[in-house]
């Protein structure tokens, strides 16, 4: 089993969102909801994190900070997409600022729908994240990647 | 007695880890009730560090890791030489030289936080380094020796004519263990105003490092709480043992309790305590007791 | 009663009026409150809010699209933002902008995205 | 002035119950008008089209030829538009949410032909 | 015998002929010849009289007394007359008086007494001249290659290295002299020359700041003189003794005596630049930095601090044992508080070395075996390393072209070997395993058995500050910047080689250092305080030096599979996001490419220079004034 | 020693709620320049007025911001009914006040809690949002939304709350009040807090009318221009009174927060007493007519804006809002100047910045 699955940390990043998923987000981290109980933490810096919440679509501004935060996560990592602006651009779709979802410029593991996505649709979407995450990880160490 | 030390020593290098991650478990733990939430597990720390272990390694420079590495060794040997009924000095000594470790490892990576990290853990050190002497002349002068062996066995309590300088240790151990109000240049917590300080540019396997060599290091710390109460007894040990506990969960309780304070007040505050409690404690040992 | 807030006046003053008003209401101790573009048919509507005391003073100018107008930012120094932010989605040049960007408030995918042609058809 | 103002909340809170909702662990219950996701009573629906028009993400989508209602959940922010304006009142907004997905779900309702009545 | 004499006479000879010497080659083969020589030398002087622990030469000469009146009269004259042209009055009233004090004494009471012994010595002399011979000829051999490089800079100018090459090797003969003096006549002459080399090498580059910081040097110096020619003409007049060896055996309580030792002390402070008389090291700085290195780091300033650890019996719980305490523990702290503040390497270095001058001249002034003996071992540590790390600046300065700490960013980078030794050098001063820190230890601990809070509190606070300095360069040289230009292969040979040489010379000490505790400090100590003790051994045991060797030793192998291999990917710094991808800059506001740059923190508020000074100059001035008047009054303990 | 430390600071970073950019030029800690920098957010959402009707914009409106976006569908909809000439029934005008005063609590606790946080005070955060949750409770039962609650619509409110739900909600309230007191008191009175904010950040009374500051942050100086005073809503009947403080520091700013909560649970409560029983919507025909309209309505962050321009047609030419935050940064600019890097992040927080609606 990999250790990633038990112990996730997380980075939020706010792309173009209204602000409402990412309350949500953070409500999430909050005693109602505690995301701490799976371990999570939330890092706030990239080099320490496995699963980038990402809220709110992607426009010019914003493209090349959402890349290079995505960079420099070390591997294993996954992508999890929250609200609706994230997935697909929601309402803000037709914007001409708005280039789209955040699948534009990095891959998306998991698209967490809700507008505002519910803390419990972040949590059903970290969850899911983490079986990915347990995949990657066991594709990174059969490369060979590293020696435990 | 030489095995004795011996053992003592390879004790502390096998069990301090174990001990280190339960307390550290138990203070996200505690510290999740407090806040009315459930928590992590208690051996939360244990998957942390092993996840980080399994990751990809990434660094920022290829010297990086050298300097975390000794940074834990050297941790490591601080607490042998102290669990080995070695020379307190050489303990603080050595500690700082783990420390500065750190420091260089932080400065190395040349990035804008970690710098600002470094400079912040440097100022630490400036912050508590004189305590943290005052402290071990205060055993020095109390009990004739330098010794962790000969104050173990030493047959009056310590903590008798040091309660100053207890209590000033105490003060300083909120900067060791990075708790609020001192969690300047490094913290647990991801809303810090200088990202993560120091460990900015750690990633993986280094940053694993240093969480155990935090572990190591709190044990070393709680035994030097510890060596306030040893009298050669027994109950001077089961009494050590209960007050590092107690201790360590109060700097839980002061990290809920508390705003991360301007760093100005770190250096000002800490140096007041030093000369309150522990130049004022020293004065009288020298010239009362 | 018949509505539940006050009904703003706007005020069409000349371009050559702007300056004018602007010092005025800068040292009658108003505040900027926000700055507006319409753009249509290569005209460009500026409305200008200015309040104090909760009483809002609105001025309209307009300016063809390509006129360089002047800044307000001399009275207002607050105004930069609004000026700055109508620079990059209209495309109107303002002279004399103490805190200039120059086109690098906002980075967009489209130059000046709200800049409307003369003739073109709005819906 | 003083120090340890929270200690109160703090200590005592360390003996009380967490006040976590232990989701996933214990389901949630909905509230009456949790806004969740759309359903269509296809039955009902004409295909006019309305919905889609007052849209404001561009959800729906309505092919009168092929007689499919779509809707993109990945788009759909559960305003509530089309609920409102549709005229034959065959949407509805159910309370349990679209669950996270690794692929962008559309579901494609089949509008079944109508035996028209009277008109 | 005659071999410390070749020792004096030696460099005073190569010097007259460096003065004739024009041509740049031949000048480089004299220059390494005789140094060589010199180092050659002291060695066997030092093998020669190890063993037999304290000698004394008796070696008489009226000529020889009258011909260094003669100098030390001349030497006046050119003060005076430099103080009058450069409208330095000062300079050279205080000039005017030590020359009728001495020329008084000289004629009423010094051919009175009968000295036994002109020349001595002993194992704490030996150290002196390893010291100097050893350092101070690498110096001269460094100097070459840094002095082509100066006359390079300073194009336009008169070759004056003769001149400076002269005054490197008067100024090594002078120093010989101090440390094998026993006629206190004698110590006062050569004490006079190395004060005069000083001056002269700090308005060496006679820009208007040097000439002013030279002047500032010789006032403040003179101040020193004056006090040691009254100490002498106290003790001759009074006891008719002027011998060391004499005075050490004599009573220390004996209101005279006291005083005599008390003015002692202050020729020591003056020289050793403590505080309130430390800002002439300060304005010291501006000379070539092998001078920095020599006079201002690892032997002239030694002097002081030399006489005032030779002076150690005559020190402990009495009033100028307390003044001088108090003085030196207060410069540890404030100097090095102070250094917090600067910027400027030799600055700081100079400010560290002050430090470093208050904690030796404190251990001395304690008066027990572990306080010398501790005092002793910083005293070698701190020149050895200290001369390097000076070299060291000096050698970064002539290519990466600034002495400011702030742009040896990534120095690593740029100039590897350099900062290798730079780093072994910073960590030496402060680190464990190093020697100034095992020295300071024994200082600490041998503070706390004296019971002083005052050196204390001293000790506990400067050790923290002094991480803080200390620190925060060794970070600014570890940056690893990315795409930075190796700058090195321009550094002259003759650099390597010395800067090599006394790197391998700090970590040689550490390693050595218990047998230089054993075979020499011992020796010596026992000798003065009659205590058959090996401090070392007392105070640590045999297990810590091991485990600190072992450490020390593990310092030099963990490195090596660590900077082999790593396997790891290397990726760019987090930069908030907004990293150009060079890890240099970043696009910031209003569509630019910003350059990230990192700067020390300098705590201006706190720790800035001005501040700290006046405090040091109120308090040991006040501390001084009171002791002297405390010693008049008759109060002695 | 002319060097500075020059560090990027955003739009990633853990200690920013949201994406915004600070060329920080420092000497120690000490910050001699911040150059902002803005846009990470732009959606150019305005411009949406193009392709949905003025109906349907309410919708895209609210989530200017989903912190107060309650205020948004409001102001929009208040300009828009302006606009058309609409009178609100006066059951929706009064449910409209109380919403809009729950989203305040809401808005000042997630504030708090942040500002906690910022300070490094996670327990404290942690329960500031926990109290929150309450009110996210009661939107969820009333609305259907958490933080969009998609309840305003042009003309009214989409549906009635019933008598017991209001009364619930001023029980709840109640409940809360003790807690809350407790809570906030940290604020107010903890050492360590105040370290953190007294004096820090100070903005004199001239500054703010220079520079236009608004909201909290201006009456934190004592400045009113509290848009509560203006008709919209019924807070005149409710004889609302703005707070003011006078020191113009963070802690001031933060002040002026925590007692707007309680004076928010006073108004929500007094209004359920008054509120009439009634129709909550009209049915709205036509379309918007020639002409323009001006709205402004007081959110948590300060006075927001609204403008419309009508064409005939059922879309309208213009619509534009000038969020608190739009208004708020010039002072951002001033105040960043001279203090210190670990006060960056509280002087962010206090004229609490909401990068959404500034960028739209
Ligand atoms: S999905 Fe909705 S709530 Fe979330 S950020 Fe987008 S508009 Fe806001
Ligand atoms: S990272 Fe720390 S401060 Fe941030 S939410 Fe988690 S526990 Fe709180
Ligand atoms: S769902 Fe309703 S609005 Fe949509 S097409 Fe069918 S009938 Fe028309
Ligand atoms: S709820 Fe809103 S977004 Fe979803 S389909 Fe209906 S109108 Fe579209
Ligand atoms: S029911 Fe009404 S809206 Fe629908 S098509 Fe007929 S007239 Fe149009
Ligand atoms: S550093 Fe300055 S003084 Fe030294 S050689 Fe170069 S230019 Fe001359
Ligand atoms: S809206 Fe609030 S929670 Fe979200 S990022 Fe902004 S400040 Fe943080
Ligand atoms: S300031 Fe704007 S974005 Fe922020 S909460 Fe208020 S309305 Fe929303």
């Amino acid at each position: 089993m990999s250790y990633s699955t038990k112990s996730p940390w997380i980075i939020h990043y706010d792309g173009s969102s209204c602000n409402g998923c990412d309350i949500e987000v953070l409500a999430c981290l909050t005693p109602m909801y505690d995301l701490e109980r799976f371990g999570i933490v939330n890092t706030g810096n990239p080099k320490h994190a496995d699963i980038l919440l990402i809220t709110g679509s992607i426009n010019e501004q914003n493209r090349d900070v959402v890349k290079q935060i995505y960079e420099q996560m070390p591997e294993p990592k996954v992508v999890v997409a929250i609200g609706i602006c994230a997935t697909s651009g929601g309402v803000f779709k037709k914007c001409y600022n708005i280039l789209g979802g955040v699948d534009k410029v990095i891959p998306v593991d998991i698209y967490v729908p809700g507008c505002a996505a519910r803390p419990e649709a972040i949590i059903d979407g970290v969850v899911k994240a983490l079986r990915i995450l347990e995949e990657k990880s066991k594709a990174l160490h059969n490369k060979g990647g590293k020696v435990q | 007695m030489n095995v004795l030390y011996l053992v003592s020593m390879i004790g502390y290098i096998v069990l301090a880890p174990i001990f280190g991650l339960v307390l550290a478990g138990l203070d996200r733990k505690v510290s999740a009730r407090m806040q009315r939430r459930v928590g992590p597990p208690v051996v939360q720390p244990y998957y942390d560090v092993r996840k980080l272990m399994e990751k990809d390694q990434v660094t920022v420079n290829k010297v990086q890791d050298f300097y975390v590495f000794c940074f834990l060794l050297f941790i490591v040997i601080t607490g042998c030489i102290f669990f080995a009924g070695g020379d307190l000095l050489l303990v603080v000594f050595t500690l700082t030289l783990a420390n500065v470790f750190l420091v260089l490892a932080a400065y190395s990576s040349n990035s804008p936080y970690s710098q600002v990290g470094a400079e912040r853990e440097l100022y630490q050190m400036m912050a508590y380094e004189p305590m943290v002497l005052l402290t071990m002349i205060g055993f020095y002068l109390a009990v004739g020796s330098f010794n962790v062996s000969d104050i173990l066995n030493g047959d009056k309590m310590p903590i008798v004519t040091m309660v100053g300088i207890f209590v000033g240790f105490l003060f300083i151990l909120t900067i060791k263990f990075r708790k609020s109000p001192f969690d300047l240049s490094m913290s647990h917590h991801a809303h810090q105003d200088i990202v993560k300080g120091v460990t900015t540019e750690f990633s993986g396997r280094t940053l694993a490092y240093v969480e155990i060599a935090h572990w190591y290091e709190n044990i070393m710390l709680l035994g030097i709480v510890f060596l306030f109460f040893c009298n050669g007894t027994w109950w001077g040990y089961v009494i050590g043992v209960v007050v590092a506990a107690v201790s360590f969960f109060l700097e839980t309780f002061i990290d809920n309790s508390f705003a991360r304070m301007k760093w100005q007040v770190a250096l000002k505050s800490s140096w007041v305590v030093s000369i309150l409690f522990g130049l004022i404690n020293v004065a009288l040992l020298i010239w009362v007791f | 009663m018949t509505r539940s807030h006050e009904v703003q006046e706007i005020t069409e003053i000349s371009y050559s009026d702007l300056l004018v008003k602007a010092k005025e209401l800068a040292e009658g101790g108003y505040r900027a409150v926000q700055i507006c573009a319409t753009s249509k048919d290569g005209k460009t509507e500026m409305l200008y809010s200015f309040d104090k005391d909760f009483k809002m003073i609105n001025y309209r100018v307009n300016v063809p699209s390509e006129m360089r107008v002047s800044s307000i930012t001399g009275f207002f120094w607050s105004a930069f933002i609004f000026e700055n932010e109508v620079h990059d989605l209209f495309g109107i040049e303002f002279t004399d902008l103490v805190l200039d960007y120059k086109g690098n408030f906002f980075k967009l995918s489209s130059k000046t995205p709200w800049k409307t042609e003369a003739k073109k058809e709005v819906q | 002035m003083g120090s340890f103002k929270i200690g109160g909340i703090v200590l005592s809170s360390a003996f009380k119950r967490p006040s976590t909702r232990l989701y996933p662990t214990v389901p949630r219950k909905w509230q009456d008008n949790t806004r969740g996701h759309v359903e269509i009573d296809p039955e009902q629906c004409i295909l006019c089209g309305i919905c889609s028009k007052k849209c404001p993400a561009d959800a729906l989508t309505v092919d009168k030829a092929a007689r499919t209602w779509t809707i993109d959940r990945m788009s759909c922010v559960q305003c509530r538009s089309c609920v409102e304006s549709c005229p034959k009142q065959c949407l509805v907004m159910k309370n349990e949410y679209t669950s996270p997905n690794v692929k962008k779900v559309i579901d494609t309702v089949n509008i079944p032909e109508k035996v028209k009545k009277e008109e | 015998m005659y071999s410390v004499f070749f020792l004096l006479l030696f460099p005073a000879l190569m010097a007259v002929l460096l003065l004739l010497v024009k041509n740049d080659k031949l000048r480089g083969v004299i220059v390494i010849s005789g140094a060589i020589v010199i180092m050659a030398a002291s060695v066997y002087v030092a093998l020669e009289f190890l063993k037999d622990g304290t000698t004394y030469f008796n070696f008489e000469s009226e000529m020889l007394d009258w011909f260094m009146l003669a100098v030390e009269l001349i030497l006046c004259a050119a003060v005076i007359y430099l103080g009058m042209k450069y409208k330095k009055y000062l300079a050279s009233i205080l000039s005017l008086v030590q020359a009728v004090f001495l020329v008084w004494f000289e004629i009423t009471y010094a051919h009175e007494i009968n000295v036994l012994n002109n020349l001595y010595i002993d194992q704490f002399s030996i150290i002196m001249i390893l010291i100097i011979g050893v350092i101070g000829s690498l110096i001269c051999i460094y100097s070459l290659g840094y002095m082509r490089d100066f006359q390079e800079h300073h194009v336009s100018e008169k070759d004056r290295r003769p001149w400076f090459f002269f005054l490197m090797f008067i100024f090594l003969s002078a120093m010989f002299g101090i440390v094998t003096s026993n006629n206190l006549m004698w110590f006062f002459f050569f004490w006079e020359v190395t004060t005069l080399c000083s001056f002269a090498l700090i308005g060496f580059t006679k820009t208007e700041e040097a000439v002013k910081n030279s002047f500032k040097q010789i006032i403040l110096n003179l101040v020193g003189g004056i006090a040691l020619i009254l100490a002498i003409i106290v003790l001759g007049t009074q006891y008719d003794v002027m011998e060391f060896d004499v005075l050490l055996r004599m009573d220390s309580n004996a209101m005279y005596v006291m005083l005599a030792v008390g003015l002692f002390s202050i020729a020591g402070i003056t020289k050793a630049a403590l505080m309130p008389f430390h800002s002439w090291l300060l304005g010291a700085m501006v000379a070539p930095t092998p001078t920095s290195a020599l006079l201002h780091s690892s032997t002239m300033v030694k002097a002081g601090v030399f006489l005032i650890l030779k002076l150690s019996p005559m020190y402990g719980n009495n009033v100028v044992g307390y003044m001088v305490m108090c003085i030196g523990g207060l410069t540890f702290l404030l100097a090095s508080m102070a250094a917090i503040s600067q910027s400027n390497a030799k600055r700081v270095l100079a400010y560290s070395t002050i430090a470093n001058l208050g904690l030796i001249a404190a251990c001395g002034a304690v008066g027990t075996y572990e306080a010398l003996w501790a005092g002793m071992m910083i005293l070698i540590f701190h020149a050895v390393t200290k001369s390097m790390l000076f070299l060291c600046v000096g050698t970064a300065e002539h290519h990466i072209g600034s002495r400011d700490i702030e742009d040896m960013d990534g120095l690593f980078s740029r100039m590897p070997k350099l900062s290798a030794l730079m780093i072994i050098g910073i960590s030496g001063m402060f680190l464990a395993p190093f020697g100034m820190l095992i020295s300071k230890w024994a200082a600490m601990i041998s503070f706390v058995n004296s019971e002083n809070l005052v050196l204390i509190t001293c000790i506990c606070f400067g050790s923290a500050v002094t991480i803080f300095y200390w620190g925060k360069w060794l970070g600014k040289m570890v940056a690893v910047v990315a795409n930075s230009k190796d700058v090195e292969e321009s550094v002259h040979k003759e650099e390597w080689v010395v800067l090599g040489l006394l790197a391998t010379l700090v970590i040689a000490i550490c390693f050595s250092f218990p047998f230089i505790s054993s075979e020499i400090l011992s020796p010596y100590l026992l000798s003065v305080f009659g205590q058959p003790v090996n401090p070392i051994f007392a105070t640590f045991g045999i297990a810590y030096v091991c485990v600190l060797l072992g450490m020390l030793a593990l310092l030099v192998v963990v490195p090596i599979p660590f900077f082999n291999k790593t396997k790891k990917k290397v990726r760019n710094n987090y930069m908030c996001g907004v990293n150009n991808g060079d890890n240099q800059s970043y696009s910031g506001s209003m569509g630019m490419s910003v350059n990230v740059s990192m700067r020390n923190w300098y705590m201006e508020d706190w720790f800035g220079e001005d501040r700290i000074n006046k405090i040091g100059l109120v308090l040991t001035t006040a501390i001084i004034i009171v002791a002297f008047v405390l010693i008049l009054g008759g109060v002695t303990s | 020693m002319g060097k500075r430390t020059i560090v990027p600071f955003g739009p990633q970073h853990p200690a920013l709620p949201e994406p915004i950019h600070l060329d920080l030029e420092l000497e120690d800690e000490k910050v001699i320049r911040a150059v902002p920098s803005i846009g990470y957010v732009h959606r150019g959402l305005e411009k949406l007025v193009e392709q949905n009707d003025y109906q349907i914009m309410c919708y895209v409106m609210e989530r200017v911001c989903g912190i107060c976006s309650f205020g948004h569908s409001w102001g929009y909809a208040a300009a828009v009914e302006g606009l058309m000439d609409i009178e609100v029934p006066e059951r929706a005008e009064h449910l409209r006040t109380i919403f809009h005063e729950l989203s305040r609590i809401h808005s000042h606790l997630l504030w708090l809690g942040l500002l906690a946080d910022a300070m490094g005070f996670e327990s404290l955060f942690m329960h500031c949002w926990r109290l929150r949750e309450s009110i996210l409770d009661i939107f969820e039962k009333s609305t259907g939304g958490r933080v969009i609650l998609s309840f305003t619509k042009i003309g009214g409110q989409f549906k009635d709350i019933p008598k017991e739900s209001l009364a619930e909600i001023v029980i709840i309230l109640e409940n809360m009040r003790k807690e809350l007191l407790v809570v906030t008191n940290v604020f107010l009175d903890d050492t360590s807090v105040k370290n953190r904010m007294c004096g820090v950040g100070k903005l004199s009374k001239e500054d703010i009318m220079k520079l236009g500051a608004i909201g909290p942050t201006a009456r934190g100086s004592g400045v009113n221009n509290d848009a509560r005073c203006l008709d919209l809503g019924k807070y005149k009947e409710l004889g609302f009174k703005p707070i003011l403080e006078t020191d113009g520091d963070c802690y001031a700013r933060c002040k002026v927060r925590v007692r707007e909560i309680f004076q928010s649970i006073d108004i929500i409560i007094k209004d359920v007493e008054n509120i009439p029983e009634g129709p909550v919507n009209i049915p709205v025909k036509g379309m918007p007519p020639m002409g323009d309209f001006i709205a402004r309505i007081e959110q948590p962050r300060g006075e927001a804006f609204y403008y419309v321009k009508g064409n005939g047609t059922k879309y309208l030419d213009r619509a534009r809002v000038r969020t608190p935050t739009n208004a708020n940064i010039p002072i951002l600019v001033k105040v960043l100047q001279g203090c210190y890097l670990n006060d960056v992040t509280m002087m962010v927080m206090t004229i609490d910045p909401c990068i959404s609606c500034t960028e739209r």
